[in-house]
């Protein structure tokens, strides 16, 4: 192919970023899955605007993609851009502070126009300045070649310049040699009726490819493939794992799955892909708010189903009373927060971990029940699987917790084989003998009997009821052992659970602590410190609420507990008032965004 | 459906005490649920009967079947989500006019837009029972309680009429001290696919006593009630010679052999019609110019929705080439790293 | 009221930049509030905005008023609680078919209850516009959204029969595409004492684009839509040659000059009648049949809470003998220790 | 009077106990407002049972009012009763084991028939039992003596037997030397408009009185008047000095009240109270839930006014999401949480102390705001106020916590005048340059522009907002800045409330620690453990959040301390998070019961 020059990196970070019309989110997944294919690590992280359609051309109305892929193991989408798309000014203007220097810049000069400018509120053209700095500019006149190319298509205008992102993609395709037949082949399936428009986009892909390798001056670059277990792969979002492991819970316990749920960003795409999935035979309620979603679910759940609800801050607020009825009537249910930035409204399309307290803590009386957290985006397939297990092993509502930012992130999975999950036991009551609802077992656990089964009429509700029979009691001392052993049960799932893991030596200066969904970036900014030479290791929780047996034992191995979170101190408290024999450090970041490697790294070099 | 199981009402009541005030008329309503359940002759397993929370939401707790006592407002989503998930249980609903109509309001209204196949009792007494005696949102304008010591200034709900406004497909009313009444009414409405609404006029003998005197009574209730049967002319009184014509787009009571009206004049009740004018018409009769309607005022078949959700999954896995986990997992984009 | 202030529409206009996806039919509602506000002459302060959540209910962000962006579903409760504490402010609450009638069904139903002096402009779309993409309450049945990708299986509310259901004193249709149309209901309902509630046909160019064509597409709104005004004849068509008259208790749409029609055959609308019946038949009416009713179908007069609350305290207040908490304080069962 | 013998007594417990119709509550309300009258300092309990009327002569039916008065200062309504009335077997049975030994039990033995027998559970006739026990037992014929009273009154039986009750408070009187006067003057007010049915109430009162004086057995006691401050006094329950102290608050502010609020035991009272008081301008809103009933007073802050909300512990869930709008949005909110037995409904008419974490933790992203406690009924009146107050001032909600223990006890209270009351400064906004909503002062306080003033047109939300101007932002810097404002302003709330203050040494062996509604079995117990010469000091809190400044001052001089609460340890989880340098100790009780001051006692014995 007559190349200049071909290097070889280790990891590279691109960001695809242009107006919400501009086909962003499409042009990053296509590079992502390529990537992927040929043996790539991948994460990626999309950046939508608020507004649907926020003003063309305004800062506001910046659509980003950013993906981060590498021949090592790859956990963050990475925290700077050695690439950044910019399909206007607006765009750059967005995202230049997120440019490593030295980086690569592909603009499109065609949209570096004073209309556009103004727009995006430079007052000046900032193309000199930035020649100026330490970037490698390439201007691609990315408009006018997508004109060219498609002239004599018989395609209008607008359809034309719909394609122009696959232009800048061709570019970044030649620019990391990456075979372009993986896009064509998704054009191919995608407009199938339509193979006027296939052709189209894959015309513009070649002239993009075609384009970078005209220009001398650029290198092109090797990523060899990443060391990664055998295995089948496929890239998966947070939220389609979420609503995957629900799927894999209901095969893996016999119960079909009802879900119960009322749209709410960046919670909504659960539910939308369970809806694709009738043929597994799930029931999804649309519900018509979220105290229906949940209060339906526990409904399907008393009448025998694997019963789910899914939702974001606000919405799991608005199910709050319905969470103590699923406590004192000791049914399963797994309820799903996509946590978002807070409070009230706050910051809906943004990430963050606020929801700890409300989740762990929020809720009128002594209300115990599990609560568990994913961490990347593929697992929170095994921990929405997990949360289904506890519920019905335990016989309990679980609060799975997530955020925006492995909600909508993505990476290349290895796919969990069906076999390697465990079966789910379901807790039925037996039928030879007088059924008494809430006689426990030795886990606390009481029997679960579904209606339409005969000889096991029984009826439960809200009110504080006696042991054993279940009928209503206002006995004092009653209440008392109730109330314990719902605790009791809560807490005996720690049985159940794996113990928390260390990375890194088992003693240290610094222990890093997280939970949720700031693995990867914790976890990068370990490995740094580590080859660093500093005395790091670091610590994540998965499991909430009851914390692992032996956190203690981990925790008083090390000098410092760093505890890193994106709120102002939530698992800490937590961890407090469990273990307040420790001292713990807080790093905190309330901005709606994730960690950067870079900013732990540098502030845990402060506490030595 | 109709197994023969020969149960006598004795075989749905439960062996909690029954904690309602003497002469409440939740306990005639119980008596009838149970008749009505017997008589229906379905297993005794396959109902399920499902409440909020208020003096009427304590029913539950007497029935030998399955039974949920809920939290307050949210009977309707709680009986949804138990007949979707089994469409093969009979749900009954059991609800008070704060339950329904206040907290639970939005349900309500939700569950019988989408037509869920269910029993819904609402129990109207006027007033808040279980929290001793404040407004509901049916007491009348004006009305004196412990919130409103100088009269309510709101306007009250009709059941009727905001089932039909929220596109009901079934409503029908009747009274606590009509136990014959009653349960043909209930057995109707458990025959009617979708949601049936089924407003009772429930005496509270405490903090509302006498409310529906001037409809119930049992000395007067033949002229001032009229009992609608579909298909039969709508006639009532005493001597069943007093009926209802149609007069311009209104309803007029008319005797007959007065005025030369004959019975050919008087109006035949039809259930089934789809356009619900009539309906509403008949459901907003008030004393003293007309009788109040009782019986089933509104019987119009059309989909249930959890008949329509199984049946979107049955086509749904016929046509789909998934047929489990393993095949979702390993359909679409994937590759392997040998 | 009515002042002399001579404000321009542009008065009205915050110093936000608009948000909406451009062509988005919120921007026209807009300007016809803008429009109205300007007419009315009110003062500017006076005016209270109020929304849930929704694309629609970023509305008070883009006026010059005082506004209030609430929470989903509560611009019913947070409108009400603003009037309710001053009723001399002038109180327009913005909400979406999501926000008014799924979360917010229960509110909605009760403000109209309760009749709150409350202009209530509901932007239909009959999709979630901010969430992206899925059915609504209003969504008709079938149809394919991204959280029903094989078709919903839910019958829609009508948001003129819920009004009605839930007794509902105002109620009026407009489409985003008619300014001078829009302006004028919005005005009529600023007269109007009590809840008006205002549907606005609303164009989501994003997600259910088109969904309102049949009805307001110019080139044919003429036919296909019937502006009623109150004492004028229920005439419509591009000729103004078609017209309304009752067959039973059905409407049925005429063409005068054939069949023998003339105009004296025409219904005349009395948007006043307090009987709900002609009202509900004119909200149902749907194409091809009939043609649908814009404009205000429904204005009746009636007493409104917050004038109720109001005058209930000052009545209290005069035939009280405690005037401040010392007289409340020291009134009753005191002792003295000495 | 010619009485066999009069004893001074120091304090007594007397317990009302019959079925729900039998006008128990009024009994013990005619005889605590007599005592007080009197000079005694009373306390006093009424205990509901869960139906409205259960069914008559069982156990579950029996409703008791207990009360406590004497010439020292009362805190409690007393553990243990010297007097027990039972009005049939039933409350006999229920309340046997309230009973102290050597105490007196009047019974009306006409009810103890087989039926009420077996209706209470009754084997075999308990009292030939009972007489072999360490009781005092009067056994009267009340029904029998009331109808011969009666006889030729024209009155009909049911009306005769409703007045049953009088004879046996005109028992009580005649045994503890009390004038029948203030109860003769009730029923002539009450009945002003039936002459006949006062009469007959009069007539058997004095018929109690008169049997009693004639049984020779009897010793009739004096209790002396307590030595309590001068003043005009009033008997008030919690519930009705909480909506009057938000009436108080109302004047001091010069802010009409408005109250958005759903009914909901225990909480309804207040809802009830204030809508009795249009006199005083209250605009009282009965909410189709809780929702609205928050909601609309949000949106009644926004319009100006002093706004309330009242509720329960699982209407204070639902409210959740809409206080997270009252956090954003930074207005003045009270919002009264009477808690009671949870989890869900669980136990409806009963006490707890369980919504501790769920008021100061309980929602979706980092919201915080104030939370309070009142910890006797007559206090309730000062805390609320205190509420609006705090609200107001630092343009917040705030939560008060109150109980149902002392919502429906009461208590004789010196009444505050509106002179010792502060006044309430409103941080109006001025209109005298460009408003911006979310500029600050130097207590992080924002002002309030009010519609209808001309020139401060705004717009507020639930969406994050730019600092200063209050336009909407998504600037992940300024979200942070926001976050940590509204954290500083709850907090700097700590410089405008008072110290905790400690009953006691300022050092010893043990501090007992309690918060809210359990002040006065605690201060009971405290000072019984002094008297006994044992090292004790009680510190109380009313402030939860922000904690008085010197909490940790206190806290360090105790060698021990040991938190009391009815919940399975919330406030200790609060302290520990905010003082994870003491240990505490945990005393809890979840029986749906106050504290009896004995079982604090004891435990407290064993940790010397
Ligand atoms: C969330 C919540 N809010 C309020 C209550 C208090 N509450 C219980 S029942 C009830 C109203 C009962 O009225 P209705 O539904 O008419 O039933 P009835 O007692 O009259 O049969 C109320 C307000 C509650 N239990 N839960
Ligand atoms: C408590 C809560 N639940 C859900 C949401 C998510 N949400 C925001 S707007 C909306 C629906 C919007 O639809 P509509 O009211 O019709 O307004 P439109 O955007 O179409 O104008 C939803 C579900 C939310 N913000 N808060
Ligand atoms: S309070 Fe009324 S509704 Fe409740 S049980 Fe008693 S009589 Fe029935
Ligand atoms: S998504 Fe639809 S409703 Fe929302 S702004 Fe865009 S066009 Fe308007
Ligand atoms: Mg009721
Ligand atoms: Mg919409």
């Amino acid at each position: 192919m007559g190349k200049k020059a071909t290097a070889e990196l280790k990891q590279v970070v691109i960001r695809f970023s242009g107006d919400s019309g501009d086909g962003m989110q499409l042009t990053g997944t296509q590079f992502s899955n390529t990537s992927a294919l040929l043996g790539n690590d991948v994460s990626t992280f999309p950046d939508y605007p608020a507004e649907i359609r926020a003003p063309q051309g305004t800062v506001g109305g910046v659509s980003g993609f950013q993906l981060h892929f590498g021949q090592t193991e790859i956990n963050t989408p990475g925290d700077y851009a050695d690439v950044l798309v910019a399909m206007n000014p607006a765009a750059l203007r967005a995202n230049l502070r997120w440019v490593k220097s030295g980086g690569t810049i592909i603009l499109d000069v065609d949209s570096f126009n004073d209309k556009n400018l103004k727009r995006a509120g430079y007052v000046n053209d900032p193309l000199p300045e930035l020649k100026k700095g330490d970037y490698n500019i390439i201007e691609a006149p990315v408009t006018e070649f997508t004109k060219k190319a498609l002239e004599g298509s018989g395609l209008d205008q607008k359809t034309v310049l719909k394609t122009k992102n696959m232009f800048t993609l061709g570019i970044v395709y030649w620019l990391f040699d990456r075979p372009l037949s993986y896009t064509e082949q998704f054009f191919d399936d995608k407009f199938g009726k339509k193979p006027q428009i296939a052709e189209a986009n894959k015309t513009v892909l070649r002239a993009g490819f075609n384009f970078a390798e005209t220009i001398e001056a650029l290198v092109s670059h090797k990523v060899a493939a990443a060391e990664i277990e055998k295995g089948v792969y496929r890239n998966i979002t947070g939220n389609v794992a979420t609503a995957w492991g629900l799927l894999a819970a209901s095969e893996k316990s016999g119960l079909p799955l009802f879900v119960g749920s009322y749209p709410i960003t960046p919670a909504t795409d659960i539910l939308q892909e369970l809806s694709e999935h009738k043929n597994l035979g799930v029931k999804t309620f649309q519900a018509e708010d979220e105290i229906a979603g949940i209060v339906t679910s526990i409904g399907a759940s008393f009448a025998g189903l694997l019963a789910a609800t899914t939702t974001s801050g606000p919405g799991l607020a608005l199910k709050t009373e319905a969470l103590g009825l699923a406590v004192i009537t000791e049914l399963p249910l797994v309820v799903i927060d996509v946590q978002r930035g807070g409070p009230s409204t706050g910051l809906p399309t943004k990430t963050e971990q606020s929801d700890l307290l409300q989740a762990v803590y929020g809720r009128n009386g002594e209300a115990p029940m599990p609560v568990i957290a994913a961490s990347t985006p593929s697992n929170c397939y095994f921990y929405a699987f997990e949360a289904a297990r506890i519920a019905v092993e335990h016989m309990t509502p679980v609060i799975l917790l997530t955020d925006g930012f492995i909600a909508n992130g993505s990476q290349p999975w290895k796919i969990t084989s069906m076999d390697e999950l465990p079966k789910i036991n379901v807790p039925y009551a037996k039928t030879d003998a007088p059924y008494l609802p809430y006689e426990r077992d030795e886990k606390f656990v009481r029997t679960w009997a579904i209606p339409g089964t005969a000889g096991l009429e029984h009826r439960i509700g809200g009110l504080e009821k006696m042991a054993k029979t279940g009928n209503v009691s206002y006995v004092p001392e009653n209440h008392e052992v109730m109330t314990k052993e719902r605790q009791d049960k809560v807490d005996a799932v720690a049985n159940f659970i794996p113990e928390l893991q260390v990375e890194g030596a088992t003693e240290a200066d610094l222990l890093i602590v997280g939970w949720g969904g700031t693995y990867g970036h914790l976890i990068s900014a370990a490995h740094t410190l580590q080859e660093e030479g500093y005395s790091v290791a670091h610590a994540h929780f998965n499991y909430i609420n009851p914390l692992p047996k032996n956190t203690a034992e981990v925790l008083k191995r090390y000098k410092k507990i760093l505890v890193c979170e994106l709120n102002s101190g939530q698992f800490k408290k937590h961890l407090t008032i469990n273990f307040p024999q420790f001292s713990y450090l807080q790093y905190n970041k309330i901005q709606g965004l994730p960690f950067t490697v870079l900013e732990i790294i540098e502030h845990a070099k402060t506490l030595f | 459906m109709s197994e023969q199981n020969n149960y006598t009402f004795k075989d749905f009541k439960s062996d909690q005490e029954i904690r309602w005030c003497p002469g409440c008329g939740d306990s005639a309503i119980l008596n009838a649920v149970q008749k009505a359940m017997a008589d229906l002759g379905r297993k005794k397993e396959e109902y399920a009967v499902v409440s909020g929370i208020g003096c009427s939401s304590r029913f539950p707790y007497y029935m030998a079947t399955y039974g949920f006592h809920g939290i307050h407002g949210r009977a309707g989503a709680l009986a949804s989500g138990v007949k979707v998930a089994n469409p093969h249980l009979s749900v009954w609903q059991i609800t008070g006019d704060g339950d329904a109509l206040a907290i639970g309001g939005n349900h309500f209204i939700h569950e019988i837009r989408r037509n869920v196949d269910l029993n819904i009792l609402l129990f109207n007494n006027e007033i808040y029972g279980l929290t001793k005696g404040q407004y509901s949102p049916t007491s009348k304008y004006g009305k004196i309680t412990k919130t409103s010591p100088f009269g309510t200034v709101e306007y009250p709900f009709s059941v009727g009429e905001l089932t039909v406004g929220a596109h009901g497909k079934f409503f029908a009313r009747t009274t606590d001290n009509n136990l014959k009444q009653m349960t043909d009414v209930f057995i109707e409405a458990e025959h009617h696919r979708g949601t049936s609404v089924i407003e009772i006029l429930q005496n509270c003998v405490i903090f509302n006593d006498g409310v529906h005197d001037l409809i119930t009574d049992k000395n007067t209730r033949e002229e001032h009630q009229i009992y609608l049967e579909h298909g039969k002319p709508m006639l009532f009184g005493k001597d069943n010679n007093k009926g209802l014509v149609l007069d311009g787009w209104k309803l007029k009571a008319v005797t007959i052999g007065e005025d030369g009206i004959t019975e050919a004049d008087i109006l035949v009740h039809d259930a089934h019609e789809e356009n619900p004018t009539m309906h509403s018409m008949l459901i907003n009769m008030k004393l003293p110019d007309l009788p109040v309607a009782m019986g089933v005022i509104r019987a119009v078949k059309a989909t249930t929705y959890d008949e329509a959700v199984t049946k979107q999954i049955e086509w749904v896995k016929e046509s789909s080439k998934i047929k489990n986990m393993t095949d979702l997992l390993f359909s679409g984009n994937t590759w392997e790293v040998k």
